[in-house]
């Protein structure tokens, strides 16, 4: 009876849209909540920051303020061509983040497609898509990634993030398929095909807003994820080209022994940059999963 | 009169939600003797499995609350150590849980899983454990025991499992034995013979069994002493003559009144008012039952109602069983359950 | 003419094992059924788990897909058509799900809940969708202002009836019910068998009524049929069956319901052990060598028994 | 159970198929091929380049190619390095057991502190304890591997100077001596540790949420009501059932330590193979890059291949066909 009356309550607790309970727990969670608050200020003052610059400007080479220390002039001091790092920080910033959003919407559209369409319909369909998927997962995507960025006649930043996303979707559309399957076989989804209800509808109307929450949970991890290999990619010199500047380049100059040790203002900005933004992302994400898992939450 | 294996007292219990406890058992009284099958009865919600598990101490301590006395041979179980209810557990007490499949450890064999209570609980030798195993899986019917000795779960059916569990159950030759609905996942012709198979287990052990249950027809079949659970509280116990035959408290009527049988045929089926409280909000002041029989008059419940003995062992909550009758029929025409 | 005709029904499902996945057996869930619903009547359908009533009742709204055989509804096949197909009949053949909980979708409001089928097939106001829905709301016995509500909001049986309620909006001529009631306790279940039966008379329903309780089956049933195995073995009037089983699984399945009177104990336990013994001894009568029951004969106008 | 793993390994076989497509039609896709050195060569006249490409076989249709390549592959070769001018083979074969060493180390370790952890933050959950697992969790979980293992070089081998910062063994002892060993393990134990220390963190959360799963399963109720003490309820029933996935994924361990190892030997000078990848890849000797994709490939089937076979083996729910 325990079991029955706790969930009573649990259920009576639970509010109906999963976009509301998200922001509710959100705003229990004190540690996630300064993380959201923290992450915005962050992401627009960069924002602003690189539209208001003239890029160009920090691009030029100086060879006369080559690596110089952080003083008033260039606050983080310059790098091996006498640019100013503070300059090249925000807009890696700036365009490490944009480009993992990017990344994280594409897989995350084509790994929502393919895990709805092959869990909601399994038989054929499944199997095609969880091959390709198997097939996918089981590449060393690092390595298969470094071999198609160079191989690319024009390398761009759209080709980056199509190259990205080919070996990103796959862990989404599995985990999005596996919810499905449970979810299809509710009764409520086979009550909806005896009504008359097509498909897609059941998929769109049905389906999908009973497993946003995972969604969303998903999402934010996956941005803090991309966020990482899309730095250490350009960090290995195989991500961002370089005329769009990424947090990785700025940490790519550490390869070099003596601006690993000597120089840290170079590289140790960008890389806490990238750590702060992770945190912050992945702080809101894990207090979004106990959210929406309510065996975490029940501790 | 058989001496009582178990006497409970004021048991209670209460879960912690939300930081504030509620009682889930709401002080109840009953006993069991040797060889007596006592039946707990009541719908979802009545707070039979808690009891159930509250008399094995099996509750999660951190956020459930037992008072009362639970005695088992004089000795009050609720204040003693982890360690020496562990001596109970299994070897004094066994219990028989209601699905067969989760209950049991799918990656452990039928044997090792039957074993294990008498590693715990006595010094045979491995070969002796064996061989009691096989003899525990003859006695509750398994087929071919020596080959289910080395089985997993998963690859017996429902039926089988369950008389694994039975076993587990009745290693050490426990002196009670609780069952906490343990044919409700079960098909109705595996049922029956569950129901049989305990039966005789009993026959043969002279244990004492409470078995906890929401049909009342199960109760009928096996049971010599039935407690009618609502709400928490016990709100009539008796004889299972006394209990079908002469049904007092206006739940238990309403209660036998609903089942559809032979009788009923495409007639309208009983319906109870309202709903069983949660245990949340419940008004815990009156009879709990009165929101449900509103055409009762409020002076007919007692302020806080007690436990009535109206015959010699049959017991009745509350005195609006004088004045209760059926919506629909005169006031004062006798209509039992089963009619 | 009845209302629905099932004819030689099989429900297959392929096994794949062996080294290369094939396809090694079928479980046959159903394995050639076939009975008749006349308008009007409850019919109803009995066995244990496993013996493939409720993938029988699933195959005629196209849950399942029918491996082969007829599902005759007013004359037409339904057993051949797609799901696209099958939109036009859905109107006619709704269902009632078991798990009250499970069957209404959480995030939904019982508003979008019972709308759902009205909006599929027709196009109403905001206006008369809602006067629609009070409606069908009263008629299971929901104030109007649970439109608003979410399921999580309602008891058991509450659910239960908004699940009636749906399948009620778009007057439908049959209602597959599986097990309605049984998850449901018995006080609540008694209120849902009673809407069960109003309704009927209301609506001109018919059932096919799938469940494992015989004592539900037997109050609610004009006429059953039991299953074993995927398999019919005895089907006609509830009454003659229950009080003259013929074959022997039926038998054991009324001698194993417990009874109420307590007094009966002896005799209960008696007479199971007298049909497990002629379950044993007369097998062969009863079962071919395969342990596949035989095909239905009429031993009366209204009584089918599987017999040798 | 050998029926199952033969037909796993069959399965693999197209996989592979398919991946050496991919593989020949990318090293296509390379700019530039064995010739393409000599061809910038202005003393040798594009007839005599045209000579030397169709003798070479690089003006046949492509599956021709394909061909000589794929059964080239099964017969162990690989072809030849252009800037080493020696068989690819011998020049993986330099490197491999660096990377070998280096991934069993990591191995250890991250099991090392993972089992132990989970078991703590799982069995004890919501104390002190588990809230600094939970913590290290997710500072692990948000920190890209690149950058720990600079910080750790940065720290760990200039700062404090306690570790060498690159190499696989110092070049001032001998072959085969006991300071030789030791030397290994010394450079080793860096790139390990911050691998390890990343990695485990999957691991743990993983096995804490399987423990605290497994404490409210029905079954292990059942085990209390046998009066088993707690301790022991740990050890034969819920551990048992929670380490059992662990076990199982110990093959996909393996195939995320071959993406980690292009970083972490690259950062830390290892000369493993993930730096003979990054090396070539800049000096465009493809034919080195196509074999260690092929072979990474490869290891990373048999990793689920692995898995697979583990969790057959110790799960008899799955044995049993």
């Amino acid at each position: 009876m325990k079991g029955e009356s706790v969930n009573n309550i649990q259920l009576a607790k639970r509010s109906p849209s999963g976009i509301k309970i998200i922001w509710q727990e959100l705003k229990k969670d004190r540690l996630a909540f300064g993380s959201l608050f923290f992450l915005l200020i962050l992401l627009v003052s960069v924002y602003i920051a690189s539209f208001m610059m003239d890029q160009k400007a920090i691009a030029r080479v100086d060879i006369y303020s080559i690596y110089l220390s952080p003083s008033e002039r260039n606050l983080l001091g310059t790098d091996y061509a006498g640019r100013d790092i503070l300059g090249q920080l925000i807009f890696g910033t700036s365009n490490s983040f944009t480009i993992s959003l990017c990344i994280t919407s594409l897989t995350a559209f084509i790994g929502l497609s393919a895990g709805l369409i092959a869990g909601y319909f399994g038989g054929v369909v499944d199997n095609v898509i969880m091959r390709a998927i198997d097939f996918i997962m089981s590449l060393p995507s690092t390595m298969m990634i470094i071999v198609f960025v160079t191989v690319v006649p024009k390398f761009t930043v759209t080709n980056f993030i199509l190259i990205m996303s080919i070996f990103l979707w796959t862990g989404k559309a599995r985990l999005i398929r596996s919810k499905t399957l449970a979810e299809r076989e509710l009764e409520y989804v086979q009550a909806s095909r005896t009504l008359g209800t097509p498909h897609w509808k059941i998929i769109l109307s049905h389906i999908l807003p009973n497993i946003s929450s995972i969604i969303i949970v998903n999402f934010t991890l996956n941005l803090a994820g991309n966020i990482g290999l899309e730095t250490a990619l350009t960090f290995l010199g195989f991500g961002l080209p370089e005329s769009t500047p990424s947090l990785g380049t700025l940490i790519s100059y550490a390869r070099n022994p003596d601006v690993l040790e000597n120089k840290w203002w170079i590289w140790l900005p960008a890389a806490m940059m990238i750590l702060v933004l992770m945190l912050s992302i992945n702080f809101m994400g894990q207090a979004l999963k106990r959210a929406a898992d309510a065996r975490q939450r029940r501790g | 009169m058989e001496k009582p294996i178990l006497q409970i007292e004021n048991l209670t219990t209460s879960f912690k939600i939300k930081d504030k406890y509620y009682m889930a058992v709401d002080h109840v009284s009953f006993s069991v003797s040797e060889n007596e099958i006592v039946a707990v009865v009541g719908e979802s919600g009545c707070g039979k499995s808690a009891l159930a598990l509250s008399i094995m101490r099996l509750h999660n301590n951190q956020r459930t609350k037992i008072e009362g006395e639970i005695k088992y041979r004089e000795r009050n179980i609720v204040t003693i150590s982890e360690g020496q209810m562990n001596q109970i557990r299994g070897k004094e007490i066994g219990i028989i849980f209601q699905e067969p499949l989760t209950a049991l450890n799918p990656l452990m064999t039928v044997g090792d899983q039957i074993e294990e209570n008498l590693t715990f609980h006595t010094k045979l030798s491995k070969e002796k454990k064996r061989l009691r195993t096989i003899e525990l899986l003859t006695q509750v019917g398994i087929p071919s025991p020596t080959r289910t000795y080395d089985q997993f779960p998963h690859e017996l059916s429902g039926g089988m499992r369950q008389r694994v569990m039975i076993s587990i159950a009745i290693a050490c030759n426990p002196s009670l034995v609780i069952a906490d609905e343990p044919t409700t996942a079960l098909d109705v012709t595996i049922q029956a013979q569950i129901l049989e198979l305990l039966k005789s287990i009993q026959k043969e052990t002279k244990m004492g069994i409470i078995l906890i249950t929401h049909d009342l027809s199960v109760v009928a079949e096996v049971a010599d002493r039935v407690i009618v659970m609502y709400a928490g509280q016990v709100v009539e116990m008796g004889t299972v003559k006394q209990i079908f035959t002469k049904p007092l408290h206006p739940y238990t009527r309403s209660l036998l009144k609903s089942i559809p049988s032979q009788a009923t045929n495409k007639k309208r089926l009983h319906v109870i008012d309202g709903m069983v409280p949660s245990i949340v909000n419940m008004n815990r002041e009156s009879c709990r039952f009165s929101p449900r029989i509103p055409w009762i008059p409020c002076n007919a419940h007692e302020e806080s109602p007690e436990l009535h003995e109206v015959a010699p062992d049959h017991w009745v909550r509350c005195t609006c069983y004088k004045h209760f009758y059926f919506k629909g029929l005169q006031r004062g025409e006798i209509t039992n359950g089963i009619t | 003419m009845g209302l629905l005709k099932i004819d030689d029904l099989k429900v297959h499902f392929p096994i794949r094992g062996g080294f290369f996945r094939t396809i090694v057996d079928y479980v046959k869930a159903v394995d050639g059924v076939s009975f008749e619903l006349n308008e009007g009547e409850t019919y109803g359908l009995v066995g244990e788990s496993g013996s493939g009533k409720s993938t029988t009742g699933k195959a005629v709204v196209k849950l399942n897909d029918a491996t082969s055989g007829r599902i005759l509804f007013e004359g037409q096949d339904l057993s051949k058509l797609s799901f696209g197909q099958m939109k036009p009949f859905r109107k006619d053949i709704q269902m009632i799900f078991q798990d009250p909980y499970s069957s209404l979708n959480p995030k939904k409001r019982v508003v979008d809940i019972i709308a759902e089928p009205l909006r599929n097939y027709e196009r109403l106001s905001v206006g008369e969708e809602k006067k629609m829905i009070q409606k069908y709301l009263d008629k299971v016995g929901l104030s109007p202002d649970s439109m608003y509500k979410y399921p999580h909001e309602f008891s058991g049986g509450q659910r239960q009836r908004i699940g009636i309620a749906r399948a009620l909006t778009l007057k439908p001529k049959l209602i597959i019910a599986d097990e309605p009631v049984s998850a449901l306790d018995v006080s609540v279940q008694a209120q849902v068998l009673n809407f069960l039966q109003d309704l009927q008379e209301e609506f001109k329903l018919t059932y096919l009524f799938i469940g494992h309780d015989l004592g539900v089956i037997r109050h609610i049933c004009d006429r059953m049929g039991v299953m074993y195995r995927g398999r019919l073995v005895e089907e006609g009037i509830s009454e003659e069956i229950y009080e003259n089983p013929q074959h022997i699984y039926t038998k054991r399945l009324i001698a194993s319901i417990p009874d109420l009177n307590h007094e009966m104990r002896e005799k209960k336990t008696n007479l199971r052990k007298r049909v497990a013994k002629e379950y044993e001894q007369n097998h062969s009568k009863y079962f071919d060598d395969l342990g596949r029951a035989y095909d239905l004969k009429p031993i009366s106008n209204t009584h089918r028994v599987a017999l040798r | 159970m050998w029926k199952f793993i033969l037909r796993r390994f069959f399965v693999m076989i197209p996989q592979l198929f398919i991946l050496s497509l991919i593989v020949f039609a990318l090293a296509k896709q390379m700019p530039g091929d064995a010739l393409t050195g000599i061809s910038m060569d202005p003393r040798i006249s594009p007839e005599r380049i045209y000579e030397l490409r169709e003798k070479a076989g690089l003006n046949d249709p492509w599956y021709e190619q394909y061909g000589r390549w794929i059964s080239g592959i099964i017969h162990g070769d690989f072809g030849k390095s252009y800037t080493h001018k020696i068989p690819v083979t011998e020049v993986i074969a330099e490197r491999i057991w660096n990377t070998v060493f280096l991934a069993l180390i990591t191995l250890i370790l991250t099991y090392l502190f993972a089992i132990p952890m989970g078991i703590l933050s799982g069995r004890y959950n919501d104390t002190w304890i588990d809230k600094i697992v939970t913590g290290y969790n997710y500072l692990g979980f948000a920190t890209p591997l690149f950058i720990f293992a600079l910080i750790m070089l940065f720290v760990f081998g200039f700062s404090v100077g306690w570790f060498p910062t690159g190499g696989s063994v110092s070049s001032k002892v001998d072959a085969q001596t006991f300071e030789y060993y030791v030397s290994k393990l010394h450079h080793v134990i860096l790139p390990a540790l911050s691998t390890a220390l990343i990695a485990t963190v999957g691991t743990v959360q993983y096995l804490r949420n399987e423990i605290i799963d497994n404490k409210f399963k029905d079954y292990t109720r059942t085990a209390r009501s046998k009066g088993i003490p707690d301790n022991k309820i740990y050890t034969r029933h819920i551990l048992r059932n929670s380490l059992l996935p662990i076990a199982a994924f110990l093959g996909y361990e393996i195939t995320g330590l071959v993406g980690g190892t292009v970083i972490i030997e690259t950062i830390f000078s290892y000369p493993g193979v993930g730096q003979l990848f990054i090396s070539s890849i800049g000096l465009r000797d493809f034919s080195v890059v196509t074999a260690i994709v092929m072979m990474l490939g490869f290891a990373t089937l048999l990793g689920t291949l692995l898995s697979d076979i583990i969790l057959s083996l110790v799960d008899p729910r799955v044995r049993v066909e």
